[in-house]
């Protein structure tokens, strides 16, 4: 049995696992329920300025059958009373003192809004403040959300703000509608930030009914662009968690979101340099008792690998993370068929064929029985057989270390000192 | 359409000049891939033979590079 | 009263939607893909399953009905799990995925949407008789008429369809499957005159005078006699004559609570064993004179009986059927076998064990040993044959007289290709057409 | 039979679907291999600087079982050379005259090395470029692929280098790595492209192996960013396509890309104002033959909505993509759960209970049989209930179409001039 | 030789690794699912098969076995179509989840696996006895030592596991897997007494002196004697005795070709006729003196046993075993039945139609009608029953004694709750050992 409570920049809960703010968090009531269920922790429905929300609001992609691969929003903040909700962050807080609770927050870009709004939050008590520079839409037409969260000088100077007067722990919740999101995240640093989370939902459009060629979803036969988030944003959302966990300048700890659905999504984001994880799309699809297994997989998993602790997980796998310049060219690695597992659905063989590099040959063996076999000297090790064969172990993608390892920074670098001709050395 | 078979060929003139005594004294690269110059030094320090390869394979275009590097490598 | 009606009424049904889908989503799409090459009409399975999976109803309709004009009717009664399903992949690692099942979910669509989904290619003014409308002679109807060819069938039946509409059992096939078969190859302009018997309605000199080219397609005949004393009495049946009355006459009350027993152990016996209990017959056995190894009907139709309540006598042959002072079956003696040295067909020769007859009580005895062969109307055509089986070039799929194609049960036995199943008939009638239009087009 | 054939800025096509540039397009063999199976076009593999790939280069994601719900990929540009290429395609467009060939092309941005490309590509024939501004790693590090197209002022002057010397069409393609498409898209349009094709790939980390705590893929223990595309990528594509089509100053043809993988994604796409779309990930995933069942799909479909040609399809909905301000916030939508269908799962129920507006109600009826029941009053119309259940048809989302209907703009403009306090009216 | 071992191999593989994933997949993880609330013992089954799907088998394991003692058992037991997975509600718009096969799936990775799932209470300084090792005393027996108290378990027979272990057909659930059940409850520190009878090794008053408190769960007996004449001829057998000598003693090749008669048609008399056809008998009946509605084997069970090519014969009632010289039995006579007016049990009772006596040749017959109670133990210990039926408080689990409590097949009868299979007697178990634990905390 594993210690499985964690420390995200001075907020404690039991488990790494939050509710991120959304629609699982919109009441005392739900968050009562998720904590009973096993959630370390909740970030609270953002509260802000008044809204009023459209109906219909969600949507969601299905792959092959499997409900839910993406889903899809164009609902705001919160539209219940501020003071509704601190009530039941009050009560909340009190029935379960040792579960973490932060406040999501978002009001117009003035200091005046944001200090009063971190005021009145952290009057009632909460274990800290995050502030929601991301919702792709409805709100950045008022300046909030991502239209604030897309503008380093922006975060940065509402970050100082939220920070002259907050107490608590004050975690910056990053748009991922940008070019960089290290820009954004370096901007929460300098503004004082005690941490960053990421990411918030992905400017989308779920899809269009065929039928009725309106969007999907729409109001009154009108669409607009939502957030996109669930299973299928996750190689974003961790591509942006690595991003900003091997930025030299980005120190503070990081809240892993997007896409994370079990314990396993859970361990890549810490290895990766979260201290703990939000969950939303997941939650909604199943409801919040998915937390047990999610709870029980990380807490097998760790006694699996030797591990007392879950923050010995954090950042384990930063430093493999590189830029493309540095990776080894003569590093090879080609496909090997095994013809005991193999099946003969002959799915790598035209995958290769017609989009690879044309390398399986399909033979007969003694006995007449066909076989697959891979020309391993063609093979350009690009994986693809092997994602796209069903069988386990029946594709063995089989490493060639190289002798002389040699990145293409350092192959440039040795052209560029031996460029002859009108090209001058760089 | 075998890549791999094109390598091969680049890599033997490669390994041939070196095998010769050859050795690459400049690189030229541009759309058409990399022109590799090498010269042949005698004895007196005189250069006295220089050659040109035209390499375009991606695995030769490395191959070189990389005896390079492991040279330079192991001066260092 | 018994309402026998429902245990006719097709056992399995359709895929729902979900499990449609769902079963679809499961298979790979495999390349080159084994169930597709062990489909005798090479049905391409994962296209068709591909298309279920988008959306495509229609497509996915379309391709299984290009390849196999009967598909329709082989998504019921295809042995596919010696076929198609046998070969796929996912039996290693998984569970293969139900083809025939998706199939029929597939052909269900094409019934309940009335869409058009082939058309008769430019005429050609070549005009070919087929003779005989079960799946051989539709499939190849079909071929032609897509190609152009002018077809006229010959049916000695009130309807055509061949086994497909008379001989297969309800419950497995109903009717009006094979007839919406029958109507697609109608609405390409086929002419199908039924009731009309060659070689007695219309002479095979006609045909062979009116037409650029004649193809047979009759299939086999009845059920062939035992050979034993008691065969005329009444209460003993033909199988083949037995399930189509149950197809095509008011079910009859008079099987309720008899005794039957029906001698062979091919797929014929088992309908007709099945057909039986479904009949109301309280006891049902099928006797056979080799063992359960030898015999021919497939393990999962050995099962299907099994469920069904029938019997199994192995090494069991009748020797002679005894009646009542009213003419009517009482009881059928029988010897007791035993397998001695194999016989020219690899299987071990059945030898009677000395003096082990022994009586049964019953009340119904059902032939079902295979079907006769239609010599007449072969030499009518003036081909060669060999006691009944056609002589055939299994390329051109022509007779001895090259005017004069033949498929199906007909060739049965004359070619290496295939078994006896609609499936093989089908593709046998595509490929003779193909052979035609090869033939009428130089 | 309908009219399949499509015209993109002047490039016609026997159908809508071409191989958007990427391996599938790799080589003669591949590409010839494609259009006998039915492709329409193909973009060339990306033409360039030479450079050097690493082996392994892809990963992709499994969604529930499902293979391949997302793809992945560190490959650069083409490493086969310039001539080979110029070879082939040579030789493919005299055996396919009537199909599109496209050639894709990538240098470093400067004049004289466009130019120099533009010329050698045009002189073999082609039936049109396309600029590739979008690969996010590994080039981008040489100023190439996103390092520029990330940069509006970069695309506009490239294109217009090319434009300077191009006499076939010339597509820009975009990055989506980007805060905001429409930017590069009008920069394009700025520079003379003819259209613009979208998306690239999106900046990702397909994973980290729990086990060895290596990253998916890995390179001798190290990894990179890699790009994201494949299904789960489509609405993130399709929203980008949607804010281009709608955008009145971008006014060219869009060639849609990004996770599309059967005939009604692409109609979606056209719908949207995609002219025609790209595919890699789904051939790639299946190899070529399924095109068939697009190609089949989309003229079944036209057929049954007696339309003619698949162009007509072109945009239909595009004038229904607005701003979340000018959706109407009196319309309503109300799940109402059809007791005849529903199987009694109770997904709704928890989903609602849990993570939304807690308006289902589990009762029993006369006969003792539990059934579920909306109230619809409390219900907010999210649509949650509908996306988790399993069963079509089992939940029906009931339309109150607003007696007035009232936009959130039209509300603020109306609030503007009724306020009264300290804020003044803005 | 014949080899007869393989016929008693488990039946059912295992689910492959990919099959398993992708039935995982399927399940809609439902919320307060029917299957759960189907299970007699409660299995969270949404949640153990999401743990399948997540890669976390362990957690999947413990889920399982935790709610269910003897849930490995149960996965190849339990008739899922009546509990579970018959309450699934994919039945409704496609096919069940696999439940069992899951469980089997999930509970064999944990004997495979040598993991610890669950410790022992902190110790109350409480002793229970318990009386027999089978499903229901095991069961009680865990959850007794999760809460802290000393258990010793009694049991007669050499092994524990009960019928698990002696009286479950090994085709279906080898010993193997009971005995590892019967580790499990070992390494938590239960004393397992085998080879010691209450009642003759041990009193009834040392238990209830030594302990604070004892649990009975015996189960019930053997087969009661049919009250005919010819019982005790040689090749006359208890059903239960049969099949446990299938499962302690080297085969037998005795039956090898011999005809078999098994009386009955409950689960027992399926098991007993399947296994009769595993060791090798030609010809297996079981008859039945009421009709296939009545009988109480279930569906799936029955359709095994026709699968095995077992006969049914309804509505016969045997009157006399009749012998050879040898005291061997012979023939059976037996008597025509007919359904008549309802018995107490709401059933139609059975009455013998005049003058329809009839023989069958017949060389082993099998004793099959259920099984006796343990009239003299329950009176050793003075507890109150009716007629071998405990007295029972089915909230508390107490007997006429309330220090001695009682679970599992031995109170079968006096409870509303639940069948005589192992899942019911697993948690009456539980609940038992609950209801004591409350007993001793007071
Ligand atoms: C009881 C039974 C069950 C079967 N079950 C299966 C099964 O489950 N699966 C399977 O694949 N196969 C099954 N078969 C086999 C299958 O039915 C045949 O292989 C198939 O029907 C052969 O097709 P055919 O077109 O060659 O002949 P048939 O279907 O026999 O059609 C021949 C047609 O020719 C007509 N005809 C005959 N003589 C003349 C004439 N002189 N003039 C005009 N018309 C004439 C007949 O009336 C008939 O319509 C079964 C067969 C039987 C008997
Ligand atoms: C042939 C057969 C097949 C069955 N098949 C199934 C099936 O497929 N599925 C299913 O769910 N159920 C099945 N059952 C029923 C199931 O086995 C029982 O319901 C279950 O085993 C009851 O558990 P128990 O612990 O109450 O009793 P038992 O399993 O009978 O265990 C009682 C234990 O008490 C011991 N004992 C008895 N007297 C004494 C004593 N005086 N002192 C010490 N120990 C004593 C016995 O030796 C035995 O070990 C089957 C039963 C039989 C007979
Ligand atoms: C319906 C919905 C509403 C959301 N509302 C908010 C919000 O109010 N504030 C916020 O910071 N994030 C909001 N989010 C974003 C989530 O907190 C989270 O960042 C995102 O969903 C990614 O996580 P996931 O993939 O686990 O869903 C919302 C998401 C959804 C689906
Ligand atoms: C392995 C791989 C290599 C690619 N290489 C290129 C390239 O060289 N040039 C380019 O413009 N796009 C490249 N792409 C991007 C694709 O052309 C396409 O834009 C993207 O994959 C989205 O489409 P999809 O979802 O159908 O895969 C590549 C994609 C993949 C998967
Ligand atoms: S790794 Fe790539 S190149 Fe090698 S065999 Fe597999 S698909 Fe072909
Ligand atoms: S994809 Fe895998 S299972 Fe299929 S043929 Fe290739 S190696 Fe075999
Ligand atoms: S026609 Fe028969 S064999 Fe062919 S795919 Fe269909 S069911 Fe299988
Ligand atoms: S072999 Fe099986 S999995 Fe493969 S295509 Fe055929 S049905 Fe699908
Ligand atoms: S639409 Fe939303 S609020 Fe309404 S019942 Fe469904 S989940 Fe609840
Ligand atoms: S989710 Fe659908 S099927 Fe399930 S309970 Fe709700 S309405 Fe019924
Ligand atoms: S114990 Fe039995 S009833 Fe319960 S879930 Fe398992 S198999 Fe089903
Ligand atoms: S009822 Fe069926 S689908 Fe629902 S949780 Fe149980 S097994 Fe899964």
């Amino acid at each position: 049995m594993a210690d499985l409570s964690v420390n995200l920049a001075g907020i404690k809960s039991p488990n790494p696992f939050w509710l991120a703010s959304a629609p699982p968090t919109n009441s005392g009531y739900q968050v009562q329920r998720a904590f009973e269920a096993g959630w370390g922790g909740a970030v609270w429905k953002t509260l802000g300025d008044p809204v009023i929300n459209v109906s219909s609001r969600f949507s969601a992609s299905t792959f092959n059958g499997q409900k839910v691969a993406g889903f899809n929003n164009i609902e705001l903040i919160t539209d219940r009373p501020l003071e509704v909700n601190l009530e039941e962050i009050y009560e909340t807080k009190k029935k379960f003192p040792n579960h973490a609770i932060v406040a999501s927050l978002m009001v117009e870009p003035k200091q005046e809004k944001w200090h009063e709004i971190v005021k009145k939050v952290e009057a009632i008590g909460v274990d800290g403040l995050e502030l929601n520079f991301g919702c792709p839409h409805g709100m950045a037409e008022r300046g909030m959300g991502s239209a604030s969260g897309q503008v380093p000088e922006l975060v940065e100077k509402q970050t100082y703000w939220v920070k002259e007067v907050a107490e608590t722990p004050v975690i910056v919740k990053l748009t991922p509608n940008i070019t960089d999101v290290t820009a954004t995240a370096y901007a929460a640093v300098q503004g004082g930030a005690d941490s960053i989370s990421l990411i918030n939902t992905i400017n989308s459009l779920m899809g269009v009914d065929i039928h009725s060629w309106n969007t999907i979803p729409h109001v009154s036969g009108k669409g607009t662009h939502g957030g996109y988030c669930g299973p299928a944003v996750k190689p974003i959302a961790l591509n942006m968690v690595a991003e900003c966990a091997r930025h030299p300048e980005i120190n503070i700890p990081i809240s892993g979101i997007g896409g994370i659905s079990n314990w396993q999504d859970a361990v890549e984001f810490m290895l990766m340099g979260s201290t703990n994880v939000q969950v939303c799309t997941a939650a909604m699809h199943h409801g919040f008792r998915i937390v047990e297994d999610m709870i029980d997989g990380l807490n097998n998993y760790l006694d699996e690998k030797g591990l007392a602790r879950a923050m010995d997980l954090i950042g384990q796998t930063v430093s493999k993370y590189q830029n493309w310049g540095d990776l080894d060219l003569n590093y090879k690695v080609a496909a090997r068929i095994n013809p005991e597992k193999c099946i003969n659905c002959n799915k790598c063989y035209i995958s290769c064929e017609d989009t690879s590099h044309q390398c399986i040959d399909r033979l007969i063996d003694a006995n007449g029985k066909s076989y697959l076999k891979v020309r391993e000297d063609d093979c350009v090790g690009c994986n693809l057989c092997s994602i796209v064969c069903p069988v386990d172990g029946a594709i063995d993608m089989i490493e060639y270390p190289s002798e002389v390892a040699m990145t293409w920074n350092e192959r440039q670098s040795l052209l560029g000192k031996m460029t002859i001709g009108e090209e001058t050395v760089s | 359409m075998h890549e791999h078979q094109l390598f091969m060929k680049e890599k033997e003139s490669i390994d041939d000049l070196v095998d010769q005594g050859y050795k690459i004294i400049g690189i030229k690269e541009d759309l058409s891939g990399a022109h590799v110059h090498f010269d042949y030094i005698d004895h007196d320090n005189r250069s006295v033979k220089t050659k040109v390869l035209h390499v375009l394979s991606a695995d030769a275009r490395k191959y070189f590079t990389t005896l390079l590097f492991a040279k330079e490598k192991r001066f260092n | 009263a018994v309402d026998l009606k429902r245990n006719f009424f097709e056992v399995k049904q359709d895929m729902k939607p979900k499990e449609a889908i769902d079963e679809a989503n499961r298979c790979l799409y495999c390349y080159d893909a084994p169930c597709m090459n062990a489909c005798p009409t090479g049905i391409d399975v994962p296209s068709f399953i591909k298309k279920m999976a988008s959306g495509n109803l229609k497509g996915s309709a379309r391709d299984i009905l290009d390849a196999n004009p009967v598909g329709a009717t082989c998504s019921r009664v295809c042995p596919t799990s010696e076929l198609c399903e046998g070969a796929c992949v996912l039996n290693d690692v998984s569970m293969p995925i139900r083809i025939g099942d998706l199939q029929r979910h597939a052909t269900n669509w094409a019934m309940d949407h009335d869409v058009d989904l082939f058309e008769s290619g430019v005429p050609t003014n070549t005009k070919v008789a087929i003779v005989g409308g079960g799946p051989a002679g539709l499939s190849a109807a079909r071929e032609l008429r897509r190609l152009g060819h002018e077809v006229t069938i010959f049916e000695a039946k009130e309807k055509a369809g061949g086994l497909d509409t008379y001989g297969i059992v309800s419950f497995r096939l109903p009717q009006s499957v094979s007839l919406w078969e029958v109507e697609q190859v109608e609405k390409l302009g086929v002419d199908i005159r039924t009731n009309c018997t060659v070689g007695k309605d219309i002479s095979p000199e006609t045909l062979k005078n009116d037409f650029d080219a004649v193809l047979i397609t009759v299939g086999m005949g009845q059920v062939p006699k035992l050979g034993i004393e008691g065969e005329d009495l009444t209460g003993v049946y033909d199988a083949i004559q037995f399930v189509e009355n149950t197809k095509t006459k008011p079910l009859t009350e008079q099987f309720i609570g008899k005794r039957a027993i029906v001698i062979g152990a091919g797929n014929t016996a088992i309908d007709a064993a099945t057909c039986l209990i479904r009949s109301g017959a309280s006891h049902v056995k099928i006797i056979y004179r080799r063992t359960e190894e030898e015999m021919t009907a497939y393990p999962f139709e050995f099962e299907f009986a099994k469920q069904d309540g029938v019997e199994f006598r192995w090494l069991t042959q009748p020797t002679k059927i005894m009646g009542d002072e009213n003419g009517h079956v009482k009881q059928l003696m029988c010897v007791q076998m035993e397998l001695g040295q194999p016989d020219e067909s690899g299987r071990r020769r059945p030898v009677p064990v000395q003096d082990s007859s022994f009586l049964m009580d019953v009340d119904i005895v059902v032939r079902a040993i295979g079907q006769s062969r239609h010599i007449d109307l072969i030499e009518a055509f003036g081909l060669n044959h060999d006691s009944g089986i056609l002589q055939l070039n299994d390329k051109t799929y022509q007779t001895s007289n090259d005017q004069i194609f033949a498929a199906g049960d007909v060739v049965y036995g004359s070619t290496e290709y295939g078994d006896a199943m609609v499936v093989s008939a089908a593709e046998q009638g595509k490929r003779a057409a193909y052979a035609i239009d090869k033939k009428l087009s130089c």
